[in-house]
């Protein structure tokens, strides 16, 4: 296969570390609800976006992830009551760094989707496979064949 | 043996057109560091440098080497071959004579008859050493005359280039050194210049001006392994890896798993005695629990443990710890400090 | 800074004639010319062997945690009422104060436990640029006489004035006096230019990504992961670093390029607002890996973002360990909005 | 060049859990290859890195003896990744096996004298191989006596039940099982193996005795063994220590000179004199 098919072949595949209480609620709504979204994404249920290690993205993206989304409850709203906010600078500055090395904006991305929201978690994860299909394969951080 | 005389403004055009048939390894600059690699073809080679950075012990011991492959089938990973070792002919150019004096202590421990290392031997058959001896020591720091080599040393050397002002003396020590009588070519090199170059020996042994009593420590070291002065020559060491990593001797290393989808590798990776986790039990247990414990045994293996198994100290005065060392631990001090004990 | 030095060999003598601490932590001079090295001082009349002066290079906030923390573990081993309190005395300037002031809000350690020697300092000398200086050639003898650097070497002397081989990071430090001390041994030291602190993070950050990560990709190339960063690095302290678990493993430490660049970003970003710019990282670096073109983008976000400057305050604690709920969103994902990278 | 890193593809077709938490288990391995099971001679206290593909090795004591063809068994505790992962396999798995490494027992030595084997709780695995060697009805001529005293924390912990309960019945061996502490089920003996090596006073006539186990243990029963009259040249243990390579390269497990992998992991009382004290 030449490397245009293999690109036009090509689908993103994103991981997405949700939180129990609200993104990972809202994705069953949007599936009871029969809301269509594209399937490129690969969810990781964990208990509150505050218990993500950043290592878990740059492991995503080492792994081969050509995205990784972050989605927990709105901002005061955590079931942990502050769970989400020392999570969101956490990943402001993982974001902010990761950015300044060169790696492309769109292949970390974080939001909020809480459980009563099946629509917006639909939208999120079009938007999310829209912008990381823009950038095309992932190249950076990305580990090669096993070979020395 | 076969001596020649070699133009002196030839050498690196030779060594840059042998670079086009074999794989080249030599020092070449790299941003403000003098580091080995290997040359493209036609590239010419640093012939005027000090020494390197680091060691080329990583060309017959890389600091990550493959060992084995495997794959994933229905009943679990199976072996799927060794690591290919034939890559052909490497000759390894710019040596100083300390750093080809290690290949002889390294030939100790992976040569040894029972436990053959098959990946340094079979990288080390196929390289070809080309030494250049030391005119003047590079630094103030080298002291290979105390633990037993020199700065015109033949030891692990297949062809030797002693600097004699016009020409280098070129010394082709071994039917592997013979080897390279064509590519090198020259003029026979008479009397004059076998005169020349022991001048230039012992001129250059004289200069080395460190000169640390490594050999006269073995004794104390036999005695002396419960010493107060263990207790604090470790204090200031942060723990890295920085002195055994570029020492041409050091040989520690670590095995382990990479997997990727149904491909799996076996790797070895150079480890280092100064790491804690370096023989840290799985029970957490570790017989080495302190920096203390770690600098003793890489004292004692250096000077004691390698005279005791090989009859040879495990250093070869390259002076590369002692300039690299973050905090300024310097091996010449400490065993000049134990001398003393 | 002679007025300095004796000021502070003065006081650390009394502090241990007086048994007010049981090691004072300081520098000494280094067995290579133009160098210091930590030292440990357990007696008056080792006092003597202080100095300060720019050669003097790494935070030693590292060593008094270190000292601490094994005297804290040793302590769990002996009966309560056998316990006792291990008082260490450290030599401190700006960025030392500061890590020691990390460590404080850390709870690693309790402020009567250390007696901090608070040193003004004037910046110390980089050795890349000292390097440049004597041309690539070893420095065989070198001098420091009102302000101007001179270097001896193989092909002659050399000199510059001290302030052009000033760290990086000196140049634009804000911190010449130390935050707390408990003892002041000087007059304020010259301020340096705090306000171009950010400037070289300024100008990376308008270069295009794929420069700025082609950057990163070649320095990160260059490592040996021998660990010499992060074992100097006073905010480095976890008992076991996450690069050294083997349940699960993070990382591993084979031969894809990858596997340092997730290294040294993880280590890199456990500094966000716990960076003190001490430049100590980039100094021992074996290799001139250019870490704290990346590190001071942590520290400039976390002013940026969270209004934080690192071991400033006591009552402050580090920026990720906290929240407010006004802080920033801009980089949260909305379906439809264009995040730039 | 036969290459000493590469393992030997077997495969796992028995698995006994030995105790009650379940967290040690034998594992009997059959070779894949009919060579490679008669280029692995071995004697009971070798060793051998069991190899699990994409974990990594981890050295383990050999367990069954060679008098017992066909099958090679090692008794695992569940600890790190190797032997968790190991936990977790089921019989028809195929792994490898690197070995066998290290020194024996010193067959030769014991040969014509008397036997006390002392271990404890789960360091009993070469021991076990090793009565069983002895045992075997073309050895037990070349050994006198032979006396085994072994203990465990609680009745739970000890492993090879079914062979101790066979050995038991045998007139030729003196069995000694104890524990710290019984439960409402347990009739045997209760004691610290130390104090149980005391009760039993075996004779250090013509005798040698081979003692494994946790270092506490070992401290306590060397004392008994003196004052029974046991030389330092007849007592005789096994070193542990963190091994990768297994061939005394790696650099890791030496003790003074010696690699424990290569040089051990079998050292009498008189050799471990003469190395330095770092294990």
């Amino acid at each position: 296969m030449t490397e245009k098919q293999l690109a036009k072949e090509w689908e993103p595949k994103i991981v997405a570390i949700v939180c129990n209480w609200c993104t990972y609620a809202g994705a069953d709504l949007a599936g009871i609800s029969r809301i269509q979204y594209p399937p490129n994404v690969r969810i990781i249920r964990v208990p509150c976006t505050g218990r993500i290690n950043p290592f878990y993205i740059l492991r995503a993206l080492q792994e081969g992830a050509d995205g990784v989304l972050v989605s927990g409850c709105h901002p005061g709203e955590c079931h942990y009551i502050t769970g989400n906010l020392t999570a969101r600078r956490k990943f402001a500055a993982l974001k902010s760094f990761l950015g300044y090395i060169g790696l492309e904006g769109d292949r970390t991305l974080f939001t909020w989707v809480s459980a009563s929201e099946g629509d917006r978690f639909a939208q999120v994860i079009r938007g999310v496979t829209d912008a990381v299909r823009a950038l095309g394969p992932a190249r950076k951080l990305v580990k090669g064949p096993l070979k020395i | 043996m076969e001596k020649r005389l070699i133009k002196k403004e030839t050498l690196a055009g030779i060594v840059g057109e042998l670079a086009g048939k074999m794989r080249v390894c030599a020092p070449m600059k790299a941003e403000d560091q003098v580091l080995f690699r290997v040359l493209e073809a036609g590239e010419k080679p640093l012939v005027d440098f000090a020494n390197t950075k680091n060691a080329p012990k990583n060309f017959l011991f890389p600091r990550t080497e493959m060992m084995m492959k495997y794959t994933r089938t229905g009943k679990g990973m199976v072996f799927a071959g060794e690591e290919e070792t034939d890559r052909g002919q490497t000759l390894l150019f710019g040596v100083r004579p300390c750093d080809a004096r290690s290949f002889t202590l390294l030939d100790m421990l992976f040569d040894q008859e029972k436990y053959r290392d098959p990946y340094y031997i079979n990288k080390r058959k196929r390289t070809t050493v080309v030494a250049l001896a030391c005119v003047h020591p590079p630094y103030t720091t080298c002291f290979c005359t105390s633990v037993g080599g020199n700065p015109v040393s033949s030891e692990g050397v297949d062809l030797l280039l002693t600097d004699l002002g016009e020409a280098y003396l070129a010394e082709f020590l071994t039917p592997k050194g013979e080897a390279l009588l064509s590519a090198f070519g020259g003029t026979p090199a008479g009397k004059g210049a076998e005169k020349k170059k022991e001048e230039i020996a012992a001129r250059a042994a004289g200069e080395i001006a460190s000169r640390i009593p490594a050999r006269e420590i073995k004794p104390i070291l036999d005695t002396h392994f419960e010493d107060p002065f263990w207790d604090t020559l470790h204090l200031k060491c942060l723990a890295c890896g920085t002195c055994t990593y570029l020492c041409p001797t050091c040989h520690c290393f670590d095995i382990s798993d990479e997997v990727k989808g149904n491909d799996g590798i076996r790797i070895r990776n150079w480890d280092s005695c100064m790491f804690p986790m370096f023989t840290k039990e799985t029970s957490g247990h570790n017989p080495r629990p302190s920096q203390k414990e770690r600098w003793r045994q890489r004292i004692m293996h250096k000077f004691r443990y390698y005279v005791d198994n090989f009859g040879a100290i495990s250093c070869v005065g390259c002076g590369r710890c002692v300039m690299a060392c973050p905090v300024n631990l310097d091996i010449r001090k400490v065993v000049a400090d134990i001398a003393k004990l | 800074m002679e007025n300095v030095e004796k000021k502070l060999r003065e006081e650390a003598k009394s502090l241990l004639a007086e048994k007010k601490v049981d090691v004072v932590v300081g520098y000494e001079k280094g067995t290579l010319p133009l160098t210091a090295t930590p030292c440990f001082i357990t007696t008056p009349e080792e006092a003597d062997r202080l100095v300060w002066n720019p050669f003097c290079v790494q935070n030693l906030a590292k060593f008094v945690h270190d000292l601490l923390g094994q005297h804290h573990e040793a302590q769990k081993r002996v009966k309560p009422e056998a316990r006792r309190k291990k008082v260490v005395g450290v030599v401190a300037r700006g960025c030392t104060s500061r890590s020691l002031v990390i460590h404080l809000q850390e709870k690693q350690y309790t402020k009567d436990e250390i007696i901090i020697l608070g040193v003004p300092c004037g910046g110390y000398l980089d050795g890349k640029k000292l390097a440049a200086l004597a041309g690539g050639e070893e420095i065989r003898e070198g001098s420091l006489d009102e302000g101007k650097i001179v270097v001896k070497t193989v092909s002659g002397e050399r000199q510059a004035a001290l302030k052009d081989l000033l760290a990086d990071n000196c140049l634009v430090c804000r911190f010449n006096q130390p935050v707390i001390a408990d003892i002041r041994t000087g007059e304020v030291a010259p301020v340096a230019e705090a306000e171009k602190e950010y400037d070289p993070v300024t100008a990376f950050e308008n270069l295009p990504p794929e420069a700025r990560w082609a950057y990163f990709e070649k320095e990160m190339a260059k490592c040996i992961r021998c660990s010499a960063c992060r074992n100097v690095c006073p905010s480095c302290y976890c008992r076991i670093c996450f690069a050294d678990q083997s349940q699960p493993r993070w990382v591993d430490i084979g031969a894809d390029p990858s596997d340092t660049q997730l290294f040294q970003l993880m280590r890199m970003y456990h500094m966000v607002g716990r960076c003190v710019d001490c430049g100590s990282c980039t100094a021992v670096c074996p290799m001139g890996v250019d870490l704290r073109k990346f590190l001071k983008k942590l520290d400039k976000d976390a002013f940026e973002m969270f209004g934080h400057r690192a071991g400033v305050s006591l009552e402050e604690p580090a920026p990720l360990g906290a929240y407010r709920e006004t802080d920033g969103e801009d980089f949260i994902f909305e379906p439809g909005k264009k995040i730039e990278a | 060049m036969q290459n000493p890193y590469i393992p030997i593809p077997v495969e796992v077709i028995k698995i006994v859990t030995e105790v009650d938490t379940k967290d040690i288990k034998t594992f009997r391995f059959a070779f894949l290859k009919k060579e490679d099971e008669e280029a692995f001679r071995y004697l009971p206290g070798q060793f051998a890195e069991l190899s699990i593909f994409g974990k990594g090795e981890s050295p383990i004591g050999i367990a069954s003896s060679p008098t017992q063809p066909g099958y090679l068994e090692f008794t695992v505790q569940k600890a790190g990744v190797v032997t968790s992962t190991l936990h977790e396999m089921e019989v028809g798995a195929v792994m490898g096996v690197r070995g066998p490494l290290g020194n024996s027992w010193p067959i030769d030595y014991l040969a014509g004298k008397n036997i006390v084997i002392v271990g404890g709780g789960f360091a009993f695995t070469t021991l076990r191989s090793l009565i069983n060697y002895m045992m075997d009805e073309k050895n037990r001529s070349r050994f006198g006596k032979i006396t085994v005293i072994y203990g465990a924390r609680n009745p739970g912990l000890l492993i090879y039940k079914d062979e101790l309960a066979a050995w038991a019945k045998r007139d030729d061996l003196s069995l000694n099982v104890t524990v710290d502490k019984g439960d409402a089920d347990w009739k045997g003996r209760e004691g610290f193996v130390p104090t149980v090596c005391r009760e039993v006073a075996p004779s250090s006539e013509n005798a040698v005795t081979v003692i494994c186990g946790p270092p506490i243990m070992i401290r306590f029963t060397l004392p008994v063994f003196f004052d029974l009259g046991f030389s330092k040249e007849n007592i005789i243990t096994s070193l542990e220590m963190r091994m990768k390579c297994g061939i005394g390269k790696c650099g890791r497990c030496n003790v003074g000179e010696k690699y424990v992998c290569k040089d051990g992991p079998v050292f009498s009382l008189a050799e471990l004199d003469k190395l330095t004290k770092e294990y």
